[in-house]
């Protein structure tokens, strides 16, 4: 049998494991190289991975040979598989960045970063609510250990509020559990998706309070208005390579988003289909809104980039709300697109900061950079990919937002805010990158240079801004079918419950 | 009868807990809050002890075993806070 | 194939100066020229095709999902773009690497501009509208680039910031508009789309898509009122100007005018928007451009003025209008390219292009000023240049317009009075830079510039003469191609005859050669009243505006996120309240109709104690030892109720970890304040109990909802399956450590992190040692009582013992790894508690973190062992053995499993623990290289 | 009993709601385990009560509901984390930042006074 | 007084077979199985934690250990029922007192153990045991400790300590040796 | 035999149940904390004791013998004496009050040359004393 869809899970905590003992442990550059190593084999597997789903389909791994929907099982299609190998490549260039140094700043940095990688590649793969919880806390906790890398007051003060909020947050996580556990008897989400269609009419509400909760708790993770403040502060004031990582932690609030509104409360569901939708997307089109005006407002580059974080995951909210094969696909590729490229800017704004001496990111006069056409250059290809202006990524997955819409109200709405906010981000960054890089006071460039490992991995990353446009047409038939397949319930169902089992009456 | 006796039990640790817990909220010092809390660990083992016996299942021997020694622990840690601060030093 | 070469060859261009960018200034122009040269050179090619009236087109599959493929298509518009684009281009180039200096990154400007190059190329060639739009937005983001060249000037990047929020912001309206089009004609495809133009017009979107479209359209091409960039575009290099803001950027909106003209033109609702923006930008651009000093900015208010001109034609909506903008194009093309040509090659051979200090160039370059002149007139309209053709055509156009009915005589009689504006700064360009007296305050003498950096202009000038003299010999074919392509049908009669009789439009050209004379002669009068009025800075004013943007941006943000955890958490338990709330509303009733059990006497003490001392943490939670007394109450009373309700695993873990968070509390509270001041409001404590009671009541009725529902649950198969499958009769336990020991996995994982991130947060902590307790009581001496250090030693043994029988009886009754880590754990706590760190160090020097790692390892290699049979990862093996003497025992693999559990438990424990106990002593944890 | 055990859940939640929402960081901790101690007898309630039901094969012939029992003990373990990891970084913040609020500052007023220690 | 254990793999061999009775207790079985592993189980843990066990007088008197154990037990029995009377007999009559015993006995296990006894028996709880180690630098050097007492209802001070010092500081001497 | 073992179980649970109650109205009703402390130490730990006996009678009652209920009376007896210590000396080193009437508490305070810890660093005057 096949272990390729554990992999992802095991291979990271091995690694970290692996390093924390003799003999690895004890000299930086064995742990450094151990780490890289580990994660490239971690691409290699999870492409192959995907090159599988693709061929094969929907297959799920049960754990302990226990069948759905008793043990706990990881489901691998196009679309989870695809943000695993999403994750793997932001980690490859974040774990290259973090090597150049930064991984000797404080203790326990490459083994927390690998045990991260597990936790959300868990998240991304498990097909059992309760796991997903479970995972979700790896990933949490692996993030409070890396938001404080390196030490710092506005670290410290960030974690505080990221790791109270998100304490509370698993509380509701547990809350919304026990109502769903209480109501359908089962964690499998597959099998939830079937007692949702064979729900009492006196269950309903009580599903619908559960289900809405889990709301809050994705919310929370992803980032969405009026549950993002934490954000912007714990992003930038975050290590970088960590901040980089970071950036798929939202998509993951997004992902379970699609996952558990598609699948448990998907057209299947009765008066329950779709219930999210309502709150989703006036909350996106917000949050989108909100994220602009922090584009704005930011007075550094990092918390510049933060929001942008902000605005994408208002953008993706909002096609998850649109409930559509052509949105679902909009979201796949555009998460690829903002994770890569907000990851780079995280990387590139300490490079910037690290050359501009004492005015570091903040959006002041400063010192000349010692190479300002290498990061110039990033910085030009950066920010055209995430304005969502061509010749980069962004365009095209703007082109799909956009054309995801289906009514003409969605489209009215969902246009005017996306344009509108690409218009400010267009003036937010062209104002950034016109004083970071030339509004110049003094003509001494200090010493420091980019290190080939930090070129390499901004480099890595960037690299997917011209690529995604150059080979968009096998990336939007990936998307394409990602969300076909993800949108086709009962297929799942079948595979995964086997052919007894029935979802309902269809719609 | 013995049901009866053992409800008779209850209620006699129950009130000796309610006991105990009055004590802790009125004080008035800090010691005497620890030692109605060590009280009630000590109770509450009767307590668990008496549902053992109730539901007949010596399944719950455990937790009175743990709560014999884990309150031990609690209480002098406390203790030791109120006297060095530092409980570990 | 030969036409995609045509939009690569640019492409590649652009990569040409990066690798030439280490050879000699002239190697690396001419390297950088071959690549259009070569396109040019194959458009030329298709020339005889294209003038035949043949549309050609190639189509390359890309991202057909989303309708957007590279699509070419080379008609007569096509043609004449492109020919503008690469042969005005080839001359820059020329021009360029004369007009540089020394200090100037050559390569630099030459990518830049190749960039620009292609994506102008783009623009014309684009079949596919989406396409379109991708070289649309190039063009923005590559003339920023080119704008912002002198980086280092002020002006130069304000500029650029402004040109590219005004055009992007355009760029959306189109984007938009072209999405719609797609929508309504349901494809991308130009082609498709041009012959929609009756299904476009009738949909009830056309107004909304006409709007956004021409927004794009016109804040491109600077129409009134987006033409305030393009003056500040000026700070970029001269040639920049000559090729962007003359030629071919700002005419790319006149181009999407001219190329959309058979989709959306021919309506009312065009002809009101297109025309009277055109007129009005033709009239305010000619008006300023007089006032200008400097010459770049005559010359750019002249564009905006001439582009206003081509814009009414299209606007007005005639065939022979159309014709007379294609043509109009060519000519502002040639004369405007080469009149910035001459005014770079002015400054850069006198040092300034203030009109004021500029005066006699006649005397110091003949050639340049004769070239010059010769430019300028075109532009004014003079005969035998090749403007005066275009505006007679202009001029007779609009008087054959009847579309403002009654009022119709105001469009030519406003057109004349355009032109002799236009006259006028034609004049003031060349009397006050070429005579008007002496130089005044040049830094130093002009001279005629290189050989080479004139001729494009000489190119251009004789093209304009050429065209002006016998129009229909140069020009003929082009036109006529580019006019069918933009008509769509059949081209109009139009004559390109020099003399065209005594007529209406001939006289308005007399009209404004004399009107434009008379008035540059009495300029004075017209300078001094425009200084009276207001002037409006458009930079400072963009600048401005863009600031109070920002500043509004941050008033707002800084209103929602004051960054207080408080409102955070207020929002979420407010979304708590709604969005669980909300459904429970809904409900009729909360009783589910399952019978309730009975309450008895002791349940109601017990439920009474944990309220009691729930409420009573709350009210002394400000006296933090206290607060921790209570909730180890609640704790206790907590496990209590799981032991009524048959849980004696859960009252276990719950009640070991209840004892090792209070002593880590207590752990914590040496380095915390005890007291916790008073510090909220009388409101915000309402608003908190308000708001606490409200999550309460919707929890507790979610609860009591659930517990009185009927129930079926997938909990019958691990009721059935534990002991046949997973060979123990705990039923949780063979859950955790079995059926979804994945999740223990996970679970252990969290809490070996957790170890590994507190050592991390302890790690170089400043450490501080209160030197009394919060009632300013110094500390006792005594650190470690007798009777305890004694008593403890002797528990160790007793502790391990009880801790190895949980362990094992975990599987068949409650217990197991977790609770027997804690319990070793805690007795080794004790141990710390009673001798201190130095005393256990020198008895068990063990790094945690490192137990913690062997600990995860056992669990990890014990699931990834069913590998080997070629099970799933954590596939349990059990069987039992007849030993003899010993009898029958089981052995299992969720044993090794739980050993992993155990050991994880007692190395984060201990890490976690120790850590923090260890601040105060000399082992406190510092960041080494072993980490 | 349901009514008197859903009662107690809702109870502590709001307790321990309002905990959550003070401005130091120790109550917010007292908060945290509180509200954690609802939720796990919340998670467990929802497999209904059982008296005399251990699942412990062939001790009764009416067990409770072992998997929220299982969800529960995970949920505790990870509970434990995540609040030492929360002491550990109040105590950090306290050392970094010079106050023991939640914001890492102390609000408007207060910035003047010293901190009471 | 001996401190050295006989043999250095069985360290406290009162311990490990306290630890047998407790492993079969837990196990409430004398099977065969439970004997073996209860064995090595009460060899092996003694021996793991004998690092953490600082040098103590051992007891050489095993038999009259047993009948210290039983005096005390019959003791804590009287003890309970005299502190039954106390606590619910009127207030007033109670004399409670803080009483300083001089100890004879020298070393922590003993001294633990008696002041232990004398928690557990007849109204009086140990409060105390001074000088300590800590403010002592040299421990061996001291040489007059003193355990502090709280008495719930005194009678005669000096007829308390005398029974104290007969009927449990005595034994505790012969059963150690010291 | 059935009957005499479940009037011996009634008769230690309610021994039990009975010292635990008085154990803990000792607690509340006391005085002063000195006096409380009494009660619960030797009280409860008798209690306890009464109420595992009547388990192990009880369990032994019902299947075969259980004796491990005596495990926890042994923990109970080796541990509450040093939980009593503890506490006293907390409350000494928080100079709590004993009930005036409490004889050798002032010696207490005086007599400090033998110097504990606890009661020297309630008294700083003493401290100086022995310095002096
Ligand atoms: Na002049
Ligand atoms: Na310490």
């Amino acid at each position: 049998m096949s272990h390729l869809i554990i992999a992802p899970i095991l291979l990271p905590i091995f690694t970290a494991l692996l390093i924390m003992l003799p003999p690895i442990h004890y000299s930086p550059m064995r742990r450094r190289w151990v780490s890289m190593v580990s994660t490239v084999i971690l691409l290699i597997l999870t492409v192959c991975l995907l090159l599988q789903t693709q061929a094969e389909g929907v297959s799920f791994y049960a754990l302990g040979a226990w069948q759905p929907p008793f043990g706990i099982i990881l489901v691998a299609d196009i679309f989870s598989v695809s943000m695993v190998c999403l994750t793997s490549m932001l980690a490859l260039g974040a774990i290259c960045y973090g090597s150049a140094g930064e991984d000797e700043k404080g203790s326990f940095f490459h083994p927390l970063f690998q045990f991260q990688l597990m936790g959300i590649n868990g998240a991304f793969l498990t097909g059992d609510l309760f796991n997903l919880f479970v995972f979700f806390e790896v990933l949490l906790i692996a993030s409070y250990g890396l938001l404080v890398h390196a030490g710092g007051k506005n670290k410290t003060k960030a974690a505080v509020h990221y790791v109270v909020l998100n304490l509370a947050g698993s509380a509701v996580f547990l809350f919304s559990l026990g109502i769903l556990y209480g109501t359908l008897g089962t964690l499998n989400i597959a099998d939830m998706a079937v007692q949702v269609a064979k729900l009492p009419p006196e269950n309903l509400m009580l599903v619908k309070s559960g289900g809405l909760l889990l709301l809050i708790v994705f919310a929370l993770k992803a980032a969405i208005l009026p549950l993002q403040f934490w954000l912007p502060a714990t992003y930038s004031a975050a290590s970088p390579p960590v901040a980089a990582l970071f950036a798929v932690m939202t998509k993951i609030g997004i992902y379970a988003l699609l996952r558990v509104y598609t699948t448990i409360f998907g057209e299947q569901a009765g008066p329950l289909a779709g219930m999210a939708s309502d709150w989703l997307w006036p909350l996106g089109l917000a949050t989108i809104m909100l994220g602009a005006i922090g584009v704005l407002a930011s007075q550094d580059f990092r918390k510049l980039v933060a929001n942008l974080v902000i605005i994408s995951v208002g953008t993706l909210v909002t096609l998850v709300a649109l409930q559509s094969s052509a949105a679902t696909a909009a979201v796949l590729f555009y998460t690829i697109h903002s994770t890569l490229v907000c990851g780079a800017l995280f990387l590139l704004a300490d490079l910037i900061g690290a050359q501009r001496g004492k005015a570091g990111d903040r959006l002041v006069p400063g010192r000349r950079m010692a190479q300002p056409a290498l990061l110039g250059t990033m910085f030009v290809v950066a920010a055209v990919a995430v304005a969502g202006l061509p010749p980069m990524s962004g365009f095209v997955g703007k082109l799909m937002i956009l054309q995801a819409a289906g009514s003409p109200l969605q489209q009215v709405l969902l246009w005017s805010v996306v344009l509108l906010s690409s218009l400010m981000v267009l003036i937010g960054l062209s104002r950034a990158g016109s004083i970071l890089f030339w509004r110049v006071s003094g003509n001494e460039a200090g010493p420091e240079r980019v290190l080939p490992l930090q070129a390499f991995a901004l480099g890595w990353l960037l690299l997917a801004a011209p690529l995604m446009v150059v080979f968009a047409g096998p990336l939007t038939e990936l998307s394409f079918a990602a969300a076909e397949q993800m949108r086709d319930i009962q297929s799942s169902i079948a595979i995964i419950l086997g052919d007894a089992a029935t979802v309902g009456e269809q719609p | 009868m013995l049901e009866n006796v053992i409800f008779l039990v209850f209620g006699m640790i129950s009130l000796a807990l309610l006991l105990n817990l009055w004590r802790l909220l009125i004080g008035p010092s800090l010691p005497d809050r620890i030692l109605a809390l060590d009280t009630m660990f000590i109770n509450s083992i009767a307590l668990i002890i008496l549902y053992g016996l109730l539901m007949g299942s010596p399944l719950y021997f455990e937790a009175a075993l743990l709560i014999a020694m884990l309150g031990f622990v609690s209480t002098v840690a406390v203790c030791k806070f109120l006297l060095r601060g530092d409980i570990i030093e | 194939m030969t036409l995609l070469w045509i939009l690569l060859l640019p492409l590649l261009g652009s990569l040409v100066p990066v690798v030439t960018a280490n050879w000699r200034r002239s190697a690396c122009a001419m390297a950088t020229a071959i690549p259009p040269a070569i396109a040019l050179m194959i458009l030329l090619y298709h020339s005889s095709a294209v003038f035949a009236g043949e549309s050609l087109r190639y189509t390359l599959a890309w991202i057909p999902l989303l309708g957007l493929d590279i699509s070419i298509r080379l008609d007569g518009l096509a043609f004449l773009f492109s020919l503008l684009i690469l042969g005005i281009g080839l001359l820059i180039i020329l021009y360029a690497r004369y007009y540089l200096s020394e200090q100037d990154s050559m390569p630099r400007f030459y990518a830049y501009l190749m960039l620009f190059m292609t994506a102008m190329m783009g623009i014309v060639l684009s079949n596919n509208v989406l396409q379109l739009w991708l070289f649309w937005e190039l063009t923005s983001i590559s003339s920023f680039l080119l704008i912002s060249y002198w980086w280092h000037k002020s002006e130069a990047r304000r500029g650029a910031r402004m040109a590219l929020t005004v055009t992007g912001a355009g760029g959306l309206c189109l984007l938009a508009a072209l999405l719609l089009l797609g929508q309504i004609t349901g494809s991308y495809d130009l082609d498709v789309i041009l012959a929609s133009g009756a299904v476009i017009q009738q949909h009830g979107w056309y107004p909304l898509v006409l709007v956004l479209f021409l927004l794009g359209c016109f804040t491109k091409s600077a129409q009134f009122p987006f033409h305030f960039w393009l003056p500040n575009a000026m700070a970029a290099p001269t040639p920049v100007s000559a090729y962007l803001h003359s030629a071919t950027m700002v005419k790319a909106g006149i181009f999407l005018l001219a190329r959309f003209y058979p989709a959306m033109a021919g309506t009312d609702l065009w002809f009101l928007l297109v025309s009277i923006t055109g007129l009005t930008t033709l009239l305010v651009g000619a008006y300023l451009a007089l006032f200008k000093h400097d010459l770049k900015g005559l010359l750019a208010y002249s564009t905006i003025s001439h582009l206003g001109l081509i814009t009414l034609l299209f606007g007005m909506g005639t065939d022979l209008a159309a014709v007379a903008g294609v043509f109009h194009i060519i000519n502002h093309a040639t004369f405007k390219a080469s009149l910035f040509m001459a005014a770079g090659i002015i400054d850069h051979e006198s040092g300034s292009r203030d009109m004021r200090k500029l005066n006699g160039l006649w005397h110091f370059m003949p050639i340049t000023a004769t070239l010059a002149m010769v430019a300028a007139a075109a532009m004014a309209g003079v005969p035998l240049l090749n403007g005066f053709l275009s505006k007679e055509m202009f001029f007779a156009e609009t008087l054959h317009q009847h579309l403002l009915g009654s009022l119709s005589w105001i469009i030519p009689v406003l057109a004349t009075v355009a032109a002799i504006f236009s006259v006028a700064y034609s004049m003031r360009f060349i009397h006050d830079v070429f005579f008007n007296g002496k130089p005044k305050g040049l830094t130093k003498t002009p001279h005629e510039p290189p050989r080479y950096m004139r001729m494009p202009v000489e190119v251009l000038v004789v093209l304009c003469i050429l065209v002006g003299v016998a129009p229909g010999y140069i020009v003929g074919d082009l036109l006529y191609a580019a006019s069918l392509s933009v008509l769509g049908t059949a081209v109009p009669e139009y004559s390109l005859a020099i003399w065209h009789g005594l007529n209406l439009p001939l006289l308005m050209s007399v009209v404004a050669l004399a009107g434009g004379a008379l008035i540059y002669i009495n300029r004075k009068h017209l300078f001094d009243f425009q200084n009276t009025l207001p002037g409006v800075d458009a930079i400072n004013t963009f600048e401005a505006a863009m600031k109070m943007l920002a500043k509004r941006c941050q008033q707002i943000y800084s209103w929602l996120d004051n960054g207080s955890l408080q409102r955070y958490l207020v929002f979420l338990l407010m979304a708590i309240v709604v969005l669980a709330g909300l459904p429970l509303l809904q409900l009729d009733t909360l009783y589910g109709g399952r019978p309730e059990l009975p309450v008895d006497a002791v349940n109601a003490a017990g439920a009474a104690m944990l309220l009691i001392s729930a409420f009573a943490t709350v009210v002394f939670h400000r006296q933090r030892v206290v607060a921790l007394l209570m909730i180890s109450v609640v704790g206790l009373m907590v496990s209590i109720a799981f032991t009524r309700f048959s849980a004696p695993d859960l009252a276990l873990t719950q009640l070991s970890v209840e004892v090792v968070t209070i002593i880590l509390l207590m752990l914590a509270l040496f380095f915390l304040p005890h007291k916790t001041p008073k510090q909220s409001s009388p409101t915000r404590v309402i608003r908190d109990i308000s708001l606490a009671s409200m999550v309460g009541v919707v929890i507790g009725s979610i609860s009591y909802a659930i517990m009185t529902r009927p129930f079926n649950t997938i909990s019958d198969y691990f009721l059935a399956n534990a002991k046949t499958g997973g060979g123990g009769t705990n039923v949780v336990n063979v859950i955790l450590v079995d059926f979804r020991g994945f999740d223990t996995f996970g679970e252990i994982a969290v809490l070996g992190i957790a170890s590994l991130g507190i050592f991390k947060l302890l790690t170089r902590i400043p450490v501080f040692k209160p030197s009394s307790d919060g009632e300013g009581r110094p500390w006792a001496l005594e650190r470690h009582p007798v009777l305890l250090a004694t008593v403890s030693q002797g528990l160790l043994p007793l502790a391990l013992m009880v801790s190895v029988f949980i362990f094992f009886r975990g599987h068949n009754l409650p217990g197991g790894g977790f609770i027997a880590g804690l319990v070793t754990a805690v007795a080794l706590i004790l141990q710390y508690i009673a001798h201190g760190v130095e005393w256990v160090k020198s008895r068990m020097n063990i790094e945690y973190q490192r137990v913690v790692a062997v600990g995860l390892m056992v669990a990890l290699i014990t699931g990834v062992a069913s590998w080997l049979f070629n099970k799933p990862f954590l596939t349990s093996w059990f069987d039992y053995f007849d030993i003899p003497l010993l009898g029958k025992i089981e052995l299992a693999s969720a044993i090794a499993f739980d050993a992993g559990v155990y050991i994880t438990v007692v190395g984060s424990t201990l890490l976690i623990l120790a850590s923090l106990g260890k601040m105060t002593t000399s082992h406190r944890p510092v960041h080494t290289e072993t980490i | 009993m349901e009514s008197l055990l859903a009662g107690c859940i809702g109870f502590l939640t709001a307790c321990g709601v309002f905990l959550l929402l003070r401005g130091r960081t120790f109550p917010v901790v007292v908060g945290l385990t509180m509200l954690a101690y609802a939720v796990n007898l919340f998670l467990f309630s929802s497999g209904r009560l059982t008296l005399q039901g251990a699942a412990v094969l062939g001790t009764t012939d009416n067990y409770a509901d072992p998997l929220p029992q299982a969800l529960v003990l995970t949920a505790i373990v990870i509970g434990f984390a995540m609040t030492a990891y929360l002491v550990i970084l109040a105590i950090r913040a306290r050392a970094d930042l010079g106050n023991d609020h939640v914001d890492g500052k102390l609000p408007g007023n207060e910035n003047s006074r010293k901190e009471s220690r | 007084m001996r401190v050295t254990p006989r043999f250095s793999w069985l360290p406290t061999p009162y311990r490990s077979v306290l630890l047998l009775v407790v492993w079969l207790l837990l196990n409430q079985s004398v099977a065969v199985v439970h004997l073996f592993f209860g064995t090595i189980l009460a060899l092996v843990i003694p021996l793991i934690s004998a690092r953490f066990r600082d040098p103590q007088p051992l007891i050489e008197r095993p038999l009259l250990a047993l009948r210290y154990i039983l005096t005390v037990f019959g003791d804590i029995i009287t003890a309970n029922a005299q502190v039954a009377i106390l606590i619910l007999g009127p207030q007033r009559r109670l004399n409670p007192a803080f009483v300083r015993m001089p100890l004879d006995l020298q070393h922590d296990l003993p001294i633990t153990i008696l002041a232990s006894t004398v928690s557990m028996t007849p109204g009086t709880v140990s409060a105390d045991v001074y000088p300590c180690h800590d403010t002592q630098p040299d421990a061996g050097e001291i040489t007059q400790r003193w355990l502090l007492i709280h008495v719930l209802n005194l009678e005669d001070e000096a007829e308390l300590i005398a029974t104290i010092k007969s009927r449990y500081e005595a034994p505790l001497k012969e059963i150690f040796q010291c | 035999m059935q009957n005499w073992m479940e009037w011996a179980v009634a008769f230690f649970l309610l021994l039990g149940g009975s010292f635990v109650l008085i154990g803990s109205i000792g607690l509340s009703r006391m005085p002063d904390f000195f006096m409380r402390l009494h009660g619960p130490t030797k009280a409860t730990t008798l209690g306890m004791g009464g109420i595992l006996l009547g388990s192990i009678f009880y369990f032994s009652l019902q299947q075969s013998i259980s004796v491990h209920e005596l495990l926890i009376t042994i923990f109970l007896l080796i541990t509450a004496p040093i939980s009593a210590h503890m506490l006293i000396k907390t409350a000494l080193h928080h100079q709590l009050k004993a009930i005036e009437r409490t004889r050798g508490e002032r010696e207490l305070k005086q007599g400090q040359q033998q110097g504990s810890p606890d009661t020297k660093t309630a008294m700083p005057e003493s401290k100086q004393s022995k310095e002096s």
